[in-house]
């Protein structure tokens, strides 16, 4: 029935670049390099160097060494690594951390968690705007604080923090300073050996890579106790068998994510959605105007409901919101947290753009936008003021 | 019959009638909303003797509301007015498909409806006075 | 130079089933079902569809419930998740559980943690053979355990537990048992809903399915805590967006994974090299010799050391025990748990057949130990005892 | 010169001579091993007119172990008896590219040999006395 489809929610999750798919082939399969990676043998060794170009070519992306780069299953295992990793081994440094309320769920849960243990949570105030003023983060940091947890790219709203003030703050105190960048690999440079930073969480099916794998750097010398416990693989960090066409997947698409050819591609297509948006007279931009990634735009369209507005546009793949927030009835906490209404909150969507966003596709989707919030508005015409404020 | 699909059609393109003239004759109206449910629905009514001739709605709220206001309309034109505080919508959640979770907001336009019946025997009231 | 390499090393992964790989490979790309299966669009819907496919034909391999396995990154995840989640979750219960010395790294390391954590581990004997009695498991029950967790086939000797007996022991005392079937799968029948087991660890690549991707499954009403915090995802009991591709290939491969059908085929192979390698006069065979799964060998060569075993025979892709342990100077530690002397223990070799191991495979092999055993052994004339026994 | 190569082609074939006869003429034999490291090493060297004629090997020990004892059964081949005493491993290691944490393994030749030695110049003694 439906004729068209456009996906516009490339911050969920992006397909794999058919580059990556062959490099993954090349992996799977009784011709592949499919042993395993642990093994001595020349079939595991085989494999093994899939893995070490790989970690090469992520560790490149961020301008780390390739020895500090770790494989996980995903950014939400690297961001629990390193909350719990670094709070356990740095006990007697202190039981403070700092985040924000903007973090993603495995970062406020994970911090939920090490409070329920004993740890001192701050959460670092921010503007409306969702930005963090890197004195607010400075003024938060005590004498027994250990980490710092800031993300670079926001999931919901893409707004972009300012990693290296932040990470200054830090750095003057003896912090580390993690950052959560899934969002960021791509569309916004991020180089650990110009910032202050010291973990980085990373996944690959944000960047046309696999999903199920991601990695965390961890800069030398920083103490940290692994999560998950067995085998020696991935210096003792993080066990279990290395994927081998996830990783060597993951590595490929980090070699194509360069930023500074993305970037001017994303935002030209972002900025003409924004450009037939703004028109729409209930429509308004979540997060900082500027100081954001490419990729993402979060709209409220104030006296539309949320889930109509979303059920009308069917043929339209966004988000209300985080991907694993869209299942459920809560309100993102990010709009919440930035000052929205549950009832805004509801009305947002999150449109995310990608490597195979075309401009007809955005003008195919400004089109169906513009019908359904006129027709939505017309049927809520009378609706009390707190639908639309 | 595939209810959800009645649900998807419905809320997809309602059969909403044009609003009223201004001091239409035998109009009245009717709103209930609950801001935790994020629904508003508001109903007016023309009943001429005494039988429900037209129903005009508008809505705020999740496709199943949208789409059950759509079907509480259709159903009660031609009906006496009575009808309207005759909307079971346990009964028509369950025929209709919808999730229960949703009953509470479905609720609100029996509400709707409850508020045109008593603003309709008052105006029958004042006619009789 | 090599003219062929064959690889028997099926029990340290195995290649994907090209079948598989067609599954994997439809849930990539841009016209792929690649969007994040927690989505409510309908892109989201088609990759959950996958997602439920996947779900229900893993649960079918073992008798379970469709909604009772989750996803991991893999068995060594999953351990982690059964030792500490259950032992976290049931504190009030008790502090003590029971484990063996036989286990993979996975359980032994988490059960190491919880050792320093304030849990009492006792590790329930075995015999010379690998085979741990019913009695011993039912005498160390105490009225404080928690929790028994056991393998189902033995990772470096393929020596097989009898599971529903060690699990009835449990069910008598109301012990919850977690067994590790990750090497078991499609080699050796499991049915939760036959055998009293609790807790059930899985992995994709030990059965023709990708790396890194495992499931659990947690049968209905056992408490269990997270171990990765953060969305809502798998219940809570795992959270990070879903890999579709991994699943998708998982489920099929266990759809294709029938013992029925492979075992006799499996134990032809294996017969085939036991049967050549038994005439070596200084090979003996680790672990029972019936109560063993089809796949695997573990044979000692007396008096040949093990490194140069391993180098004579590169063009055969065997491992010294366990492929995580086998770029380690460490003997394994299964071996010597048996009764082998460290020298012994390096002198041993698992041989893992497979589904595409051929007779003229074996005949290859068998040819090429022989002939370098013969080498080694007379290279080693005269040396001391210790070397053989 | 690729060493790690000529550690694999030395390990693979290495030149092993046949065994002497029994009391053969100037035959001596060392032993060394260490359980620990999982090495065992026996030379058996025929030293005619103060030169090394011949050296026959036993070995069980990693690759790099067998490669280093067939080159150095070689070097000793047409040296002085004093030759036994100057195998240094230390040096030998670096040259052939060997790992380290091999060294330990590699000093029991030089064990083996020095036995040789004390074997030789007890032969001698007993030859002059
Ligand atoms: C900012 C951020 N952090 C973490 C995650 C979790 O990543 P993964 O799906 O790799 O676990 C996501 C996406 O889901 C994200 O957007
Ligand atoms: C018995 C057993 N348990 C657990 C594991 C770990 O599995 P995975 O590689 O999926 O983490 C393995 C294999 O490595 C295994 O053989």
């Amino acid at each position: 029935m439906k004729v068209k489809e456009i996906y516009l929610d490339y911050a969920a999750t992006t397909p794999v670049d058919p580059e990556v798919i062959e490099v993954m082939t090349q992996c799977l399969g009784p011709s592949g390099d499919s042993a395993n990676p642990s093994s001595s043998h020349a079939a595991g060794r085989r494999a093994k160097a899939r893995i070490d170009i790989a970690r090469g070519q992520i560790a490149e992306r961020i301008c780390a060494p390739a020895e500090n780069i770790w494989f996980t299953s995903g950014a939400t295992e690297s961001d629990n690594l390193a909350l719990f990793g670094v709070m356990q081994a740095n006990k007697q440094r202190g039981r403070h951390m700092i985040t924000s309320t903007l973090e993603h769920k495995a970062v406020l849960d994970a911090a939920k968690i090490l409070e329920s243990q004993g740890v001192d949570v701050t959460f670092v105030r921010h503007n409306a705007d969702g930005v963090i003023n890197p004195h607010d983060l400075a003024a938060s940091i005590r004498d027994d604080t250990v980490l710092v947890s800031i993300m670079h790219v926001n999931n919901e709203t893409g707004v972009l923090q300012d990693i290296e003030a932040l990470g200054e703050c830090c750095r003057e105190r003896g912090v580390l300073f993690h950052v959560d960048a899934a969002q960021s690999t791509g569309k916004v440079p991020l180089s650990v050996s110009d910032y202050p930073v010291d973990l980085v969480s990373l996944t690959a099916h944000k960047t046309y890579g696999p999903m199920g794998v991601g990695a965390i750097y961890i800069r030398q010398g920083v103490k940290i106790s692994p999560i998950i416990h067995g085998g020696e693989q991935e210096g003792g960090y993080r066990p279990g068998t290395l994927a081998t066409h996830q990783i060597a997947g993951f590595g490929k698409a980090f070699a194509l994510a360069d930023p500074d050819r993305e970037a001017p591609l994303l935002k030209s297509r972002r900025d003409q959605l924004w450009e037939g948006l703004r028109k729409i007279e209930c429509a308004s931009l979540n997060g900082h105007a500027t100081q954001r990634s490419p990729h993402v735009l979060n709209v409220t369209f104030h006296g539309i409901e949320g889930e109509s507005l979303r059920a009308a546009l069917s043929d339209i793949a966004v988000s209300a919101g985080s991907a694993c927030n869209s299942n459920i009835a809560d309100p993102s906490h990010v709009l919440r947290a930035m000052g929205l209404s549950d009832a805004l909150a509801a009305s947002s969507l999150r449109f995310s753009v990608g490597r195979y966003t075309s401009e007809s596709d955005i003008d195919y989707v400004l089109g169906r936008v513009e019908q359904e919030v006129s027709r939505l508005k017309e049927l809520a015409n009378g609706a009390p003021d707190w639908t639309t404020s | 019959m595939d209810n959800p699909s009645q649900i998807e059609r419905r809320f997809l393109s309602p059969n909403r009638k044009k609003d009223f003239k201004n001091n239409a004759l035998g109009v009245v109206s009717g709103e209930a909303s609950d801001r935790t449910l994020n629904v508003w629905v508001r109903l007016q009514i023309q009943v001429i003797d005494s039988v429900i001739q037209t129903v005009h709605f508008n809505v705020y709220g999740c496709p199943h509301t949208v789409a059950v206001v759509d079907w509480a309309a259709e159903w009660l034109e031609g009906q006496s007015a009575k009808a309207l505080v005759a909307l079971d919508m346990l009964k028509r959640r369950n025929e209709l498909g919808v999730p229960v979770d949703r009953l509470g907001k479905l609720l609100l336009i029996e509400d709707a409806a409850a508020v045109c019946k008593m603003q309709l025997d008052q105006l029958n009231m004042q006619g009789k006075s």
